[in-house]
């Protein structure tokens, strides 16, 4: 069978040499799957996103066992725009647009990377529109005094512009509203299905992921507790119980 | 029920371009949890921020117990009691969680600089009385392994469980949240909703609560009110206004 | 009055070199958020590699092509060696490192090249021509021009090209800018080699009028004020700014300096540019920080 | 322990900074003359020199540093005289050198209140003083102008450099301006004093028939410059002491023909005692010089006199003492009774390089006297003869101020040695 | 996340264990440099390094106070010294009957009211902007002093020059006086100082700095929190700067207190560590001792070897690269060097 576009293995993220946030996880990601990472607050999910797409450096944070292999080739050596260039791209947590830039030009800043001509670059812009209209109306003003919802979808529609093979979206749900989320988990669907982008998901809203994942990891401070199909891990009690929320599944 | 604790009075704010709010009016009654969810962008945020004086209203009026504003300086708000949580963590981010809690009793502060610097006077009381409250507050959401720790290197959910914990200790009458959930699986929504009941139920706090998690605000808020591109579009009960078709179309989704 | 008129043109004409200055620091804060306080290092050493080559012999334009080619090598080096390990780091902190970066800077230049004086000539006439009423020479004509043509390129650099976007959006967060592939060093590299030109064009201008030694590095002082007054973050601030900054400190140093029995000019501008900050908190075209809860 | 038979000469030096470019010269010249004497006269009465510099960068902490790790003196050789080289540090420095008995030597600079050596023991601004700088120019501009009585109803103005430095000359300036009667502007420049288009444009509007530059470091040729661009013709400038040096005319290019300026160092190698160091020193390869171009150049000369001036001082303490290491307090009466007379100018091989020189308690400055070269674009040229400053007049000005010091610091004057 | 996560362990105040070492560590410290340094001593090393250099930590705790607590850069550290050293002299001056440290304490007083109208503006004005503007505080200062002769009592040089010494009776002018009077304000200063970031005010401003909507949505008065820091912050410096000009000096012009001084304490904070009170002292350290270590260093190396003007040149481009360096390599200042000291001390963690 072919070999997998991520491999992670056992790896292990300290934070200034001391703070050991992700201590044993291994996972991978297939051409064409999505795959979700569930986990309490402080579970990892960030660290372990930022050590595949080698941000950890910017915050003083390192990988300090394990590998990554992306197509099977070790992405220890290879800087954070280079992984970007042969397709892996993260959203990160949080509100991390460029404020003083507008709308367009965050989305644009995205789009510089593969040198496209403007054309294609309009052709892009307007399809990021097009999934989310609201920037559309936006689009003339600083990021950074937009909506907290605005500017996830901005972050979002950003990496998109990257062409990317492997999407790391690190909670693409937290803070917008419901039909937001499933737009933008219907938009995921659409891309993974059409274009065949692969997608890794952190995500807190454990429902809803395992919806749409093929497959999932459920991680627990800083190691992997469980992983397997999303239906059969759906399915099982003790998920449930802590990430789906038993009594409150109503969706 | 009290009579209503906060007023909004034709409350309306533009933004250069924007309509971040208009004619918005509704009443919070005292000691309720009122909820307040809407689209991105609908201005629910910014209705927090005009309500304690983050932004100033473009016209209209705010009543907080009996007392009529146009406009307020969040000093001010806080000093009339109304406490506030961030939609993005806006704590001080090198401080240790205990210090973050410590400043949320800046307002309660009477000590001197130069009481301070000496430690003379009212310091060393004053030092121990707010320690007492912190540390109360602390324990009471489950933040004491923390305590010493700096909350920039904090998860995000504990950090946004620290904001309220920095909210709280000012023992606030009325209690802003911006979407104080956001980013925790259903465990931990759970887990926080309940210290939010429990806030309202046993310090008897009124609580305006930003959440898109429906599901959640069903379950805590006795008064939902829905906002649109800066408008009213509904104002009710729980139920009313989850069956309310524009709330469906505009919010909700198809799905639920 | 038309004596006021020629202190007001002479103080125009004199802002202009000092925005020649300020440009070079717009440049770097607005590509990497640093304020490079070394940019007046940078200055003299243009200036200095230029005139040594002048000195062996070389002539004009080649001497200008090579020590532009060392500048650029210059940039490359410090993207490598400062900027690279501090990616994400306090503001103040780079400020502080592009301290540290002129003493190295002015210290080797010196090392290698010499504390001694030179006559920097490029060939442009400074003597006076009667314009009507006022006074300008050649010189200050050549520098206007130069301030001019550096500031329309720069801004549409900015404004409109992909490069200049990019550096925009390095400046506003780096971390998102790697998470989107931007390659913050290459850009950075070029941002820097840019103002390696633009100090190159300054040094050349500046060298000229004082001679090319030490003391060129404390230009910087006065274009400060320029910055404020103009905003960090624009470019073509800081050639308003120049012509302000210019011209009241003629003017202070005429009609105030008696009045108070001294030099006014150390401070004057500096006050005038808190005034104008009360007013506008970030300079008069610079960008509001953005804080959003 | 028996006094040492190798004299300790510390340097503080600015060989960096901004003003290094007129700092090394001199070094050399000083340099180069100690290496002269130790080599062709096997010292000062067979007590050979030996020296280590300290850099100050011309700044006061820096130069307080220097003074405090050398005034102790090295290898048991004490400090004799030691040259602070930096108006600052010279100010800085006085009281301390009373406390350790440093005599300091400051070469046409420093508190021209000490010349008064009754009030200030330890300090010493030979030659030329501030006060006598100003006066000098002035009655070269007499010269100029055919008689001092022709100054009356003149426009002069002086240009200074914004600093304790470059305020000095005023109250002198004053009382000249009174007694000859001609008008006294005065026009500052702050530091560092790179864009002068304000000063001159006034310049240009006053119309002063002389303009007196006071400047240092880079003020000067940017002055010259700036007064070419309005039309103020150069060979009406007379510089300051500070501003006589091919460093500071030269970056000035062209427009620097003509310019005037004071000295009591004249450039040029055809001094005999230039021969010497250049057959003992320079063609031994032992010279401190970078580039030789700078020998014979102004601050190299008055490096040399610098030397001349302290080692001669040494001798006469030495005559008195005894032939080995002096220490401050003999040094100090070695200056006291310095009298460098023609006849020994001739002998060191120093005509017309350097003014007779002698100082007494009261006198601590002596010469006060000094002449005036011309920038001809290429070298200076001696355009007077030595110019003497009207001391007398002067010297009431400076014995009231120094009175003033003597009582805010509760000083009584004493007579001094003998 | 559990209780005795390494991160606690790091950030958790001295253990017990800890405590006591502490106490031996600073009465030991303590004697050696209020008996042995005076005693042993040499002139030099009395005059030319510690003095100067405990002077200057003092500025840069004032800088730090106002800068890596409240939050408010300031490049007017030279002006506020300034401030004090004239205030003092003409306190002396004028009211001799004053014994010296009330004096001393005046002259900071008055510096901090200085330091409260220079940073007025910092309550509209953030960032480098505000970093400007205290540019204008101080050139204007340095120029006000220099230019009008009463505040140098019209003295010749413009400069201000030490009354003598005296505390009490006790002369003070000799070296080893001079020094025990810099350290005793010193070590009472930093006391203070420690007391105070601790305490509600300390938290007020570092609140203000960390994000000040933030800290006044909830009730913390931002601009008298500021106000308070520049005052406190100029204060120190005053006394730094009365030192300066008294303790280690004895006669200033305007120009001791230029921007270079203001960049120097600068550098003291930055590379000592923002936001921390001893970092001062080892940024002093740093700043002053360095130079003058480098130079006998050099001298001894190279003496005659190269010329003493290359000499120079190479050290200062040396130091710069040293300077950058230290910032790359200790983010937090070099007093992160005394946490990891710190927990090293508490023994291996779990
Ligand atoms: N910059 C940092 N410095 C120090 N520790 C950090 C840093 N970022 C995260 N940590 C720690 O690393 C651990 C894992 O954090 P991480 O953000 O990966 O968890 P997470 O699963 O993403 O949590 P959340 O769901 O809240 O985002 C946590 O204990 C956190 O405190
Ligand atoms: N300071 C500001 N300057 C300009 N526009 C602003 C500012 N604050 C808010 N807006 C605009 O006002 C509208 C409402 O913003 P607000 O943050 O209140 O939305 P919201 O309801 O909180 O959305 P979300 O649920 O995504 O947080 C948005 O379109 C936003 O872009
Ligand atoms: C007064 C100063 C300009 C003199 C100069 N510092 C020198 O001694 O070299
Ligand atoms: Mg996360
Ligand atoms: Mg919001």
């Amino acid at each position: 069978m072919t070999q997998p576009l991520l491999q992670v293995d056992a790896i292990e993220a300290l934070y200034g040499q001391a703070i050991l946030a992700v201590r044993d996880v291994s996972l991978e990601v297939r051409q064409g799957a999505v795959v979700a990472l569930l986990g309490a607050n402080g579970a990892g999910k960030t660290t372990t996103l930022k050590a595949i797409s080698n941000l950890l450096g910017a915050e003083r944070g390192s990988l300090s066992r394990g590998t990554i292999r992306w197509k099977g080739e070790p992405t220890a050596r290879l800087g954070p725009s280079e992984l970007v260039r042969r397709g892996i791209v993260q959203v990160l947590e949080g509100r991390h647009v460029f404020p003083q830039l507008t709308v367009e030009e965050n989305l644009l800043a995205g789009g510089f990377l593969r040198r496209p001509s403007r054309r294609q670059i309009a052709a892009d812009l307007e399809q990021v529109y097009a999934w989310f209209p609201r920037l559309k109306q936006r689009r003339g003003s600083k990021a950074g005094l937009t909506s907290g919802g605005e500017q996830q979808m901005v972050a979002i529609g950003r990496a998109l512009m990257t062409r990317p093979t492997l999407v790391l979206l690190d909670e693409p749900s937290m803070g917008l509203a419901p039909i937001i989320v499933q737009e933008i988990f219907e938009i995921i669907r659409t891309l993974n299905r059409e274009d065949g982008v692969s997608f890794l998901i952190a995500e807190q809203n454990a429902n809803l992921a395992l919806r749409y994942a093929d497959h999932a990891y459920i991680l627990e401070t800083g190691r992997v507790a469980a992983a397997g199909p999303a239906a059969e891990l759906a399915a099982r009690e003790d998920v449930k119980e802590f990430y789906l929320g038993a009594g409150t599944a109503r969706h | 029920m009290a009579g209503p604790l906060l007023q909004l009075r034709d409350v309306s704010l533009a933004f250069r371009g924007v309509q971040a709010l208009t004619g918005l009016s509704f009443d919070v009654a005292e000691g309720e949890i009122c909820a307040l969810i809407g689209p991105n962008g609908a201005g629910k945020s910014s209705l927090l921020n005009v309500i304690n004086g983050v932004y100033r209203a473009d016209a209209g009026e705010i009543v907080f117990d009996g007392r009529r504003f146009e406009a307020i300086s969040p000093f001010k708000a806080a000093h009339l009691g109304i406490g506030r949580t961030f939609q993005h963590n806006a704590l001080f981010k090198r401080l240790t969680v205990l210090d973050n809690v410590l400043a949320g009793l800046g307002r309660h502060s009477r000590t001197t600089l130069f009481e301070n610097a000496f430690h003379i006077g009212r310091d060393a009381a004053e030092e121990r009385a707010f320690r007492a409250r912190a540390e109360r507050i602390i324990a009471f959401l489950d933040l004491t392994p923390y305590a010493g720790a700096v909350v920039s290197t904090l998860p995000y959910g504990t950090q946004k469980r620290v904001d309220l914990a920095r909210a709280l200790v000012g023992e606030p009458r009325l209690l802003l949240l911006d979407e104080p959930m956001a980013g925790m699986n259903q465990e931990e929504k759970q887990e926080m909703a309940g210290f939010v009941a429990e806030v309202n139920a046993s310090f008897g706090t009124t609580i305006v609560l930003i959440e898109h998690d429906v599901g959640i605000v069903m379950g805590l808020a006795g008064h939902v009110v829905v906002l649109d591109y800066g408008r009213k579009v509904a104002d009710g009960a729980p139920e009313a206004v989850r069956s309310n078709p524009d709330v469906i179309a505009a919010y909700l989704g198809t799905v639920h | 009055m038309s004596f006021f008129l020629e202190t007001l043109v002479g103080g125009l004409l004199a802002g202009v070199m000092y925005a020649l200055v300020a440009i070079g620091f717009v440049l770097i804060y607005k590509a990497s958020g640093v304020f490079n306080f070394a940019q007046g290092s940078m200055v003299l050493c243009a200036a200095l590699v230029f005139v040594t080559f002048r000195e062996k012999g070389v002539d004009g334009p080649l001497a200008f092509l090579i020590t532009l080619a060392i500048m650029v090598a210059l940039a490359i080096a410090i993207e490598r060696v400062v900027l690279r390990p501090l990616v994400n780091r306090p503001q103040i902190t780079l400020f502080m490192a592009t301290l540290g970066l002129s003493f190295v800077i002015e210290g080797m230049a010196q090392f290698l090249m010499g504390a001694s004086v030179h006559e920097l000539d490029l060939g442009i006439l400074d003597l006076p021509m009667e314009v009507g009423p006022i006074q300008v020479s050649q010189f200050d004509l050549v520098a206007a021009g130069a301030a001019g043509a550096l500031v329309i390129a720069l801004s549409l650099l900015f404004s409109r090209t992909r490069i200049g976007i990019s550096l925009r959006a390095i400046a506003d967060d780096p971390k998102a800018a790697l998470s989107i592939g931007i390659r913050l060093q290459s850009l950075w590299a070029i941002a820097w080699a840019i103002a390696g030109f633009v100090s190159l064009v300054a040094g050349l201008l500046w060298g000229a009028r004082q001679g090319v030694q030490f003391s060129l590095t404390l230009v910087v002082l006065k274009a400060l004020p320029v910055l404020i007054i103009g905003g960090f973050t624009s470019i073509s601030g800081a050639i308003v700014g120049g012509l302000i900054v210019g011209a009241a400190d003629s003017l202070a140093e005429i009609y105030v300096g008696p009045l108070l029995g001294g030099s006014v000019s150390t401070w004057f501008v500096y006050v005038l540019a808190v005034a104008f900050l009360l007013v506008r908190p970030a300079g008069l075209f610079g960008e509001h920080s953005i804080e959003r809860v | 322990a028996e006094p040492a038979q190798k004299q300790y000469i510390p340097l503080l030096t600015y060989r960096v900074g901004a003003y290094a470019s007129s700092g090394i010269p001199i070094w050399a010249g000083i340099i180069d003359y100690f290496t002269y004497l130790n080599e062709a006269e096997g010292g000062i009465n067979g007590v050979k020199l030996f020296w280590d510099e300290c850099e100050t960068e011309w700044g006061v902490e820096k130069g307080v540093e220097c003074y405090e790790r050398v005034k102790g003196g090295k290898d048991g050789s004490p400090v004799a005289i030691l040259w602070p080289h930096s108006d600052p540090i010279g100010k800085a420095l006085t009281e301390k050198a009373v406390a350790d008995k440093i005599p300091l030597v400051t070469l046409n600079y420093g508190r021209t209140e000490a010349v008064d050596g009754r009030v200030f023991p330890y300090s010493f601004p030979v030659v030329l003083s501030f006060y006598s700088e100003a006066s000098t120019a002035i009655n070269y501009i007499a010269q100029a102008v055919g008689g001092k009585d022709k100054l009356k109803g003149l426009k002069i103005a002086t240009v200074y450099h914004d600093s304790p430095y470059g305020k000095e000359t005023q109250p002198a300036l004053d009382l000249l301006a009174k007694t000859y009667g001609f008008e006294n502007i005065q026009i500052p420049v702050p530091h560092p004093g790179n864009d002068q288009t304000a000063q001159w444009n006034r310049i240009r509007q006053l119309k002063p028939d002389w303009v007196f530059l006071r400047g240092w470091g880079v003020m000067t040729p940017v002055a010259i410059k700036t007064a070419a661009k309005v039309g103020f013709p150069a060979d009406h400038i007379i510089g300051g002491i500070w501003s006589s040096s091919e460093e500071d005319v030269r970056p000035a290019g062209a427009v620097g023909k003509g310019y005037l300026a004071i000295t009591t160092y004249p450039a040029g190698t055809n001094f005999p005692i230039h021969d010497k160091i250049k057959k003992v020193v320079i063609d031994a390869g032992k010279s401190n010089l970078q580039d030789p171009k700078s020998f014979g150049s102004v601050y190299y000369n008055s490096g040399i006199v610098d030397a001349i001036i302290l080692t001669e001082a040494i001798r006469t303490a030495q005559a008195k003492f005894g032939h080995r290491a002096i220490n401050g307090e003999e040094g100090r009466w070695g200056l006291e009774h310095l009298d460098i007379d023609a006849k020994r100018i001739a002998e060191i091989g120093a005509t017309g390089l350097q003014p007779t020189l002698k100082l007494s308690p009261s006198d601590h400055e002596g010469g006060g006297i000094a002449r005036v070269i011309q920038w001809d674009g290429e070298t200076w040229n001696t355009v007077s003869d030595w110019i003497q400053a009207d001391r007398d007049l002067l010297r009431p000005l400076i014995l009231e101020r120094a009175a003033a010091y003597a009582k805010e610091k509760g000083i009584t004057p004493v007579a001094g040695t003998n | 996340m559990s209780s005795e996560s390494p991160r606690l362990a790091a950030t958790a105040l001295a253990t017990p264990r800890l405590g006591w070492l502490w106490t031996a560590a600073l009465a030991a410290l303590a004697a050696l440099a209020f008996v042995v340094v005076p005693l042993a001593g040499s002139d030099y090393w009395l005059n030319a390094i510690l003095v100067p250099f405990l002077i200057l930590s003092l500025a840069g705790l004032g800088l730090n106070l106002t800068m890596g607590y409240a939050g408010q850069p300031s490049l007017g550290t030279g002006a506020f010294m300034a401030a004090g050293a004239y205030a003092t002299y003409n306190l002396l001056l004028r009211l001799p009957f004053l014994p010296l440290p009330v004096s001393l304490l005046l002259g900071g007083l008055i510096a901090g009211v200085v330091g409260v109208v220079v940073g007025l503006p910092s309550l509209r004005i953030k960032g480098f902007y505000l970093l400007a503007t205290t540019l204008a505080a101080q050139f204007f200062l340095e120029w006000l002093f220099n230019q009008y002769g009463w505040f140098s009592n019209y003295s010749s040089s413009s400069s201000i020059s030490a009354p003598r010494l005296e505390i009490f009776g006790h002369s003070l002018s000799t070296a080893a006086g001079r020094y025990l009077l810099t350290l005793t304000s010193v070590a009472l200063v930093t006391a203070v100082a420690l007391r105070l970031v601790r305490s509600q005010a300390g938290r007020r401003w570092m609140a203000v700095r960390d994000m000040d909507t933030a800290a006044a949505v909830i009730g913390i008065p931002v601009a008298r929190a500021k106000l308070q820091a520049f005052f406190v912050g100029a204060f120190v410096c005053g006394i730094a700067g009365s030192l300066w000009a008294f303790a280690y000096l004895g006669t200033v012009d305007a120009r001791s207190f230029s921007l270079d001084r203001s960049f120097q304490a600068m550098f003291i904070v930055i590379i000592g560590g923002l936001g921390s009170v001893l970092g001062n002292y080892i940024g002093a350290a740093f700043i002053v001792l360095l130079p003058i270590l480098l130079n006998h260093l050099a001298g001894a190396l190279f003496g005659g070897a190269i010329d003493p003007g290359q000499l120079e040149n190479l050290q200062k481009a040396f130091f710069g690269g040293l300077i950058i360096l230290f910032l790359i390599k200790e983010p937090d200042g070099l007093a992160a060097l005394l946490a990891r000291a710190r927990t090293w001390l508490a023994g291996p963690r779990p």
